[in-house]
């Protein structure tokens, strides 16, 4: 049976900081449509969502996440973006028994040293990034690296993941920059990058980090100068942010894609009449992640922590966001992945159409194997 | 009728007729207030242009207020003050000055990080008219011998000669002077004298606080005496003798 | 040569320098605005960073909503800050007068505490974009850097704004004013000078020169609501350093320290974000009153 | 005079220089113990300068200071004020928000040496209230001990300030102007409390009041241009024409 | 015999509190009361305004959760530990900053408390931007499991209780009296032989230790130290709840922080979450021009005048 009589979602997320147009009210957004298209009522018990704003701090996550879960019966918390937060989140998860669906962290650690039982990790992580635009960069000769790196575990987590992609593919790393989160002069990173002669200027940020440093590039004449910027972690709205002009030629890793076929299409559609944007990765795997925990407490009839999430990783994941996903033990939600090319101006025929498909990456290899895992739990 | 009103109506003024005179500054129910406590209780009185009056009083009894409420520097004020025939009550202090009013205030108030001649040349012109920087050097030559010393560096006396010769540069005809003897040696003392009497044969008006009676009784035309906010009597020059209880007890001299 | 001795390559050294001069402009335009408010109303201007973001943002609202281009948003922004100033002055800092300046710091904290908080929740936390003038696009190589043109103006615009500032403050009798202001207003007032008028002009001149840092840093640094809150601390230790006593003070160490921030980047880059503290605490062992400080 | 006397503080060439311009010129004072002295002189000479020597709130350029024979020239202002040389502000120098006795306790408090104990009780204080009223008696305020100081006439604060002054036990006490800005009735009241206090002790005061001068102190150094013009008795000093020049003006009449 | 009986009742209160509130919220309440009377300390009694005590708060925060976390140090031995952490901290930052005064100290201090905070953002031992997560709450003296929260809340309670002792005692004690009297009149101060900054570090000292003292604990019982506790902003916090319950009286800070505290945690779960700042803000301005005695204040004075 359901614990005091209702499911309760929490979207804890970053409603208007850096990270808010990758996640923010999009995600409470897409929740909701999750639930709706439930049908609002799982096993006979209503299902509702609270959200907050947790501006990308850990401690306001965890302050909200432990009284949701001890005074408003909260049973699962969703979306948390940035890697700290989704850790602090974690703990608190863990003492109150409870699930924690991530979609927009991105960090690696998530699924290995700091994986909890009842942690699971839906849209893409570092590594997924690193093997794809990663590796298709130092194939097309990409082989010595300097990174700017937004200076918290996130940040680390991928440039630590590209690194080895890079060495692993015969390049060379040639140093780094760690710089403040958020940070929104980058001249003096993109002059360090520039001075150390690398080829390749990785840019191991996100968000509005991501897009500063792509413009600081462009002001200091770096790519005129034959360097090239890899964004590796860019998101459909930093497209449209930077603009096509601007944006053309980048590759990148997503998870998702809404043109990609007519069931994405579909439900894209619908979320573009909701927020006037088409969603991203994250929004995306919010809905994803919702609907697989939401069909685990039908099928079992109880909002039971362990019942639930022994069901989940059951249950293979099939939606519009992932075919035959496998929710593994060290709860990494293993999905195929796309490496993408963002489009010239010429080429987009219409608002939205940026991407083009370069490549689908295989979940296997994307995530690895679950025997590199080194979660202590899996 | 008290005889602070019957003085403030001007009936008598040593015996000439009021309509001569110009009321350079009157005063009627004046009332000041330093938050909630009132230091000024209804002041009534009036100084005709030329005069030098005193205000005379023990310490406390409103003297220093009164001359600080006429210059616009008391927030909180009620009653009546006509400067050269116009309404100040309402007005700020800078409009006050502008009519042509000089005050030397009875904490000096030099400017410490300005040096001598820039004290001096601080207040702006209000009248035309006022005397010369070299004009005021040869009334105090201690102030020519320092004019480059910052004002923090001046002797007690220095300052309070400075803070004197800073406002008869300006212009100003109506001098509001506080306890300007203050903290001076004797000789200075006379000398300031002198400079009053100079002041008031030029035609300027003066009103004058002071402790030291022995400097002003002198000098005033006439003393309005002080106690608790209230103007207890006036006394004409040619009265002391008469008054002598007046000053007994308001003033123990 | 001089660099190459030390194993750096020029061009980071210069590059470094460089930025850091461009970072100094904005220090410099800053600690000077909050040295003409704490000249006349005794005031420490915690809202001086918000006042910077007001500025950057009248500049963007104005491009987008009026399709005024930068150069108009820059005489602009700063003349609507500085309006706003005006208002702030005559409403709410006014009524201070008197009591203890701390009051004015806390007031100022929590101008600048619902000015951001407003505009964080009118706008998100994240910048909004906001291009430098197509003249200025592009830049020059000087060998050892890529210098954008819009850099270089920045250095420019703010060196001319602090020369012009202190002309007036002090080469006329303003300055005179304003340090007696300072002093004992009151009695200034009482020698027939507009002190209320003044003071009024004074905050709305100081805050607009924080709006004219603030349309000269948008294409730099984005239209951000938080953009002034942090930079703000840097600002008060410049201030520390150089001493709230003079107006050239704040220019010259507004722009040293922005060139040791610079070499300490090259040179010992962890330190780069505390070097001004610590450039701070030592000048207040060695010289507590600042470098351009009076002793009193 | 008694030349060879027992002088509990001298002063040997004692000379300071601001840039350029000697301010004290080579002074050596004496100041017998058991005495009340005087410094007089025009304004500028240099008076204030010698407290703030003597005290060390200025470092002198040259010269020596004894105290009790002992050269104290480089010690520290807390070292001077330990050692009984205690020195009166021109400005009321007192603790407004505390209490009358309060003030008095502050003052008596060191000696206890528990000022730094910040987990013992207050009440741990009242020890010295006995002494505090007792010194409060000396000077007549005993009737105000628990008032607040703030609302207390000026000539009450400076008493105050005397009683808190005396619980430091003072051997050498400096009074710059003491009777400065009083009322005539405060002045009385202030000399007599000084020479009530100066019992056992020795003063050394500048002030420009020459009757206050003239029926306190036993001996009189005047000084002038920062070096002393002439020293002893005030009869004799006051009748030096060169006296009367510089400093007493018409009053020396 | 009025005041014991209002003690004993307030006691009561607090004892039974957990019993009809949700505990931890009553922690958080109980923490930054104590770091707002450690901050009072300093301005209300001191008159210097520190713009800089969140770096001890959380500087002490960091500390214990180091301690607890990564040593194994027993709670109450972190606890202590990072106390003593922001006495160190505070007796470094105080000597500095104890050269300038009004307007000055406020800003060295905050520009100390900055410098401090960028320490903690590059050290790796804080975690950076991730913050220190998962500090174990423990035990008390190995017996009393403090996971619990009601367990917690007491021990909570014990540790603010004496830090509020200390205070108490502290103003009413020889040195308050000598702190008073130099707050009203330096020059006084020293001519009577006191060495002003000697009092004034003492007394800066104690409130930097105290407010190490609610960081410490605060760490504890949300089993996370992260920069938020360290940033300026939260040195502005503790100067509004502080004015905004009463300068310079005992209770003031307490209840000021508890105002602020439920006004954020009850603003920031309804529709009004994205306007806290601004709230703030605006109490903020509302006190400085209408209010500056604060709750605490405007009450003991209309107290006083109905007396009177
Ligand atoms: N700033 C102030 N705040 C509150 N009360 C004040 C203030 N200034 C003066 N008073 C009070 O107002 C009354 C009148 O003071 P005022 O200074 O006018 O006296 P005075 O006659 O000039 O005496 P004094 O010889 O001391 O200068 C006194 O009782 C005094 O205590
Ligand atoms: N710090 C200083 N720097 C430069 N000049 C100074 C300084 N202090 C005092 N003077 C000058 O030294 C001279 C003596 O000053 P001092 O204050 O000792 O005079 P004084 O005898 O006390 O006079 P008064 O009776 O007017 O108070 C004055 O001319 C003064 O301007
Ligand atoms: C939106 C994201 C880019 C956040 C980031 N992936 C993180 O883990 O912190
Ligand atoms: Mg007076
Ligand atoms: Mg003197």
């Amino acid at each position: 049976e359901i614990s005091d009589g209702v499911v309760k979602i929490g979207v804890l997320t970053d409603m208007s900081g850096t990270y808010s147009d990758v996640a923010g009210p999009g995600t409470v957004t897409a929740a909701e449509m999750a639930i709706e298209d439930f049908g609002g009522t799982v096993a006979g018990a209503p299902i509702e969502v609270v959200s907050a704003d947790h501006q990308n701090k850990a401690d306001v996550a965890a302050n909200k996440a432990r009284e949701w879960g001890d005074t408003q019966q909260v049973d699962a918390f969703a979306e948390l973006v940035t890697t700290s937060v989704a850790m602090a989140v974690f703990e608190v998860a863990k003492q109150q028994n409870k699930i924690a669906l991530v979609s927009g962290a991105a960090s690696s650690p998530l699924t290995n040293d700091a994986c909890i039982p009842s942690g699971l990790h839906w849209t893409y992580n570092t590594r997924a990034l690193a093997v794809g635009t990663g590796s298709a960069i130092v194939k097309e000769g990409g082989d010595s690296w300097y990174f700017l790196t937004a200076d918290y575990a996130f940040g680390e987590s991928l440039q630590r993941d590209v690194t080895a992609v890079v060495e692993a593919g015969g390049g060379k790393v040639l140093g780094a920059s760690k710089h403040p989160f958020p940070a929104s002069d980058f001249s003096s990173f993109v002059l360090q990058a520039q001075a150390s002669g690398a080829k390749i200027i990785g840019l191991a940020n996100a968000g509005g980090d991501t897009i500063n440093a792509i413009k600081a590039a462009n002001e200091f004449g770096i790519v005129s100068a034959g360097q090239k910027i890899a964004g590796l972690l860019v998101f459909l709205s930093d497209v449209h942010a930077l603009g096509l002009e601007t944006a053309q030629g980048l590759l990148m890793t997503a998870s998702f894609y809404w043109d990609l076929n007519d069931e994405t299409r579909a439900w894209s559609q619908r979320f573009y009449e909701r927020t006037g944007k088409m969603p991203t990765g994250v929004q995306a795997g919010v809905y994803s992640s919702v609907t697989h925990y939401l069909k685990a407490i039908e099928a079992t009839g109880t909002d039971d922590t362990d019942t639930v999430v022994a069901k989940m990783r059951e249950m293979p994941v099939d939606d519009f966001f992932a075919q035959n996903g496998v929710l593994r033990s060290d709860g990494r939600m293993v999905h195929d992945m796309y490496l993408a090319e963002v489009k010239s101006p010429e080429e987009s025929t219409g608002p939205w159409d940026y991407l083009k498909i370069v490549r689908v990456i295989p979940g296997e290899e994307a995530y690895g194997p679950l025997s590199e895992s080194t979660c202590p739990t899996k | 009728m008290s005889a602070a009103e019957k003085y403030s109506a001007g009936i008598e003024i040593g015996g000439e007729h009021s309509s001569e005179k110009i009321e350079d500054l009157r005063i009627t129910d004046l009332h000041a207030f330093y938050g909630e406590s009132h230091a000024l209780h209804g002041i009534d009185m009036t100084v005709y242009q030329g005069e030098l009056v005193t205000l005379l009083g023990r310490n406390g009894a409103g003297r220093t207020t009164t001359l600080r409420a006429v210059m616009g520097l008391i927030e909180s004020r009620s009653g009546s003050i006509m400067l050269k025939g116009k309404e100040v009550i309402k007005a700020s202090a800078h409009e006050i000055a502008r009519l042509g009013v000089g005050y030397c205030p009875e904490e000096r108030g030099i400017f410490a990080s300005l040096s001598v001649e820039e004290n001096l040349l601080l207040p702006p012109h209000v009248a035309p008219g006022g005397m010369s920087v070299e004009e005021l050097y040869e009334i105090f030559p201690n102030l020519a011998e320092r004019r480059t010393s910052p004002g923090m560096r001046l002797s007690g006396g220095e300052q309070q000669m400075l803070a004197m010769a800073r406002i008869l540069r300006t212009g100003a005809t109506l001098l509001l002077l506080d306890e300007i003897t203050e903290g001076l040696a004797p000789v200075i003392v006379d000398k300031l004298g002198d400079v009053l009497t100079m002041l008031k044969e030029r035609g300027f008006t003066i009103v004058l606080v002071e402790q030291n009676f022995q400097f002003a009784a002198p000098l005033a035309d006439r003393h309005f005496i002080m106690d608790h906010g209230h103007i207890v009597d006036c006394v004409l020059q040619s009265e002391l003798k008469e008054k002598q209880a007046v000053f007994d007890e308001y003033l123990s001299v | 040569m001089f660099s190459d001795l030390l194993g750096i390559a020029p061009q980071v050294l210069f590059g470094q320098l460089l930025l850091g001069l461009i970072n100094g402009s904005f220090y410099a335009v800053l600690s000077l605005g909050l040295a003409v408010i704490f000249g006349l109303l005794n005031i420490v201007n915690f809202a001086h960073g918000a006042l910077y973001m007001l500025g950057a943002f009248a500049a963007w609202l104005l491009g987008k909503y009026l399709h005024i281009d930068y150069w108009g948003a820059l005489i602009l922004a700063p003349l609507i800050v500085g309006f706003i100033g005006v208002v702030l002055d005559r409403f709410l800092l006014r009524r201070l007068a008197g009591v203890d300046h701390l009051y004015g710091l806390l007031l100022t904290f929590g101008l600048a505490m619902l000015i951001e908080g407003l505009f964080v929740k009118m706008f998100g936390a994240s910048g909004q974009p906001f291009a430098a003038p197509k003249a200025l696009n592009g830049g020059v190589n000087l060998g050892f850097m890529f210098l954008p043109y819009y850099r270089a103006w920045v250095v420019v615009a703010s060196l001319v704004v602090c020369a012009v500032t202190w002309y007036v403050f002090e080469r006329t009798k303003i300055g005179a004013y304003l340090r007696a202001g300072t002093e004992n207003p009151k009695l200034l007032q009482a020698f027939g000078v507009n002190v209320p008028l003044l003071t009024t002009l004074a905050y709305g001149y100081g805050v607009a020169l924080a709006a004219f840092a603030g349309v000269l840093a948008a294409p730099i640094t984005q239209v951000n609501p938080l953009m002034g809150s942090n930079l703000i601390i840097v600002v008060f230790a410049v201030v520390v350093i150089g001493g709230m006593g003079s107006i050239m003070g704040a220019i010259v160490t507004g722009l040293s320290m922005g060139v040791v921030e610079g070499l300490t980047k090259v040179f010992w880059p962890e330190a780069s974000s505390t070097i001004i503290f610590i450039v701070m605490a030592i000048v207040l062992v060695l010289r507590p009153a600042g470098l351009f400080g009076r002793t009193n | 005079m008694n030349a060879s006397g027992d002088f509990i503080l001298q002063t040997q060439k004692l000379t300071k220089g601001f840039l350029g311009f000697i301010a004290v010129d080579s002074v050596d004072l004496n100041v017998e113990r058991h005495t009340i002295h005087a410094l007089i002189g025009p304004n500028g000479a240099g008076k204030t300068t010698v407290f703030n020597l003597l005290t060390k709130f200025l470092t002198p350029s040259s010269g020596t200071i004894l105290l009790d024979g002992e050269d104290i020239t480089a010690a520290r202002p807390t070292q001077i004020a330990r050692r009984g040389v205690i020195r009166s502000f021109q400005i009321s120098a007192v603790f407004p928000h505390l209490t009358v006795r309060e003030n008095v306790r502050v003052a008596l408090q060191r000696q206890l040496g528990t000022s730094f104990h910040f987990w013992r009780a207050e009440s741990s204080l009242n020890v010295l209230n006995e002494r505090a009223e007792e010194l409060l008696d000396l000077v007549g305020l005993l009737r105000f001990a628990n008032d607040e100081v703030a609302d207390m006439s000026y000539g009450r604060k400076r008493a105050l300030e005397i009683a808190t002054t005396l619980a430091m036990e003072p051997k050498l006490m400096l009074l710059d102007e003491p009777t400065q800005g009083m009322g005539r009735e405060d002045v009385d009241r202030i000399t007599e409390l000084i020479r009530r206090v100066a019992k056992g002790r020795t003063i050394l005061m500048v002030e420009h009041n020459l009757g206050v001068v003239s029926t306190l102190c036993d001996r009189v150094t005047v000084l002038q241009r920062g070096a002393i013009l002439t020293e002893g008795a005030y009869a004799e000093v006051s009748s030096d024409p060169r006296v009367k020049e510089a400093y007493m003006g018409k009053s020396a009449a | 015999m009025k005041k014991y009986l209002a003690y004993a009742l307030l006691l009561t209160l607090l004892l039974v509190a957990p019993l009809l509130f949700y505990p931890v919220l009553l922690m958080k309440v109980l923490c930054f009361a104590l770091f707002a009377s450690a901050f009072n300390l300093i301005l209300g009694y001191g008159g210097l305004l520190s713009f800089g005590h969140a770096a001890f708060f959380g500087g002490a925060a960091y500390v214990t959760g180091h301690a607890i976390k990564v040593w194994g140090l027993p709670t109450e031995l972190g606890i202590l530990t990072g106390t003593a952490a922001a006495m160190v901290l505070g007796l470094l930052v105080g000597v500095l900053a104890i050269r300038r005064q009004g307007i000055y100290f406020a800003m060295i201090t905050l520009a100390l408390a900055q410098m401090v905070y960028f320490v903690f953002i590059r050290s790796g031992f804080t975690g950076g931007e991730n913050g220190l997560q998962g500090i174990p709450r423990g035990t008390f003296l190995g017996l009393v499991d403090l996971s619990n929260d009601r367990a917690m809340y007491y021990f909570v309670l014990g540790v603010c209780l004496l830090g509020f002792g200390v205070i108490a005692r502290a103003v009413h004690s020889p040195f308050g009296q000598v702190l008073r009297a130099i707050r009203d009149n330096e020059p006084r101060a020293t001519s009577l032989g006191y060495n002003i900054d000697r009092y004034k570090l003492l007394a800066f000292v104690i409130s930097a230790t105290i407010a190490g003292l609610a960081g410490a604990t605060k760490s504890v019982v949300f089993q996370l130290a992260s920069l938020t506790d360290a940033h300026w902003h939260m040195s502005g916090e503790v100067v509004l709840m502080t004015l905004l319950g009463g300068l310079g009286t005992i209770f003031g800070p307490a209840v000021g922080a508890s105002l602020i505290v439920t006004l954020q945690n009850t603003l920031s779960s309804g529709p009004l979450g994205a306007w806290v700042t601004v709230i703030m803000g605006l109490i903020f301005i509302i006190c400085v021009l209408a209010f500056r005695k604060g709750i605490v204040g405007e009450l003991q004075a209309a107290l006083r005048k109905s007396f009177n």
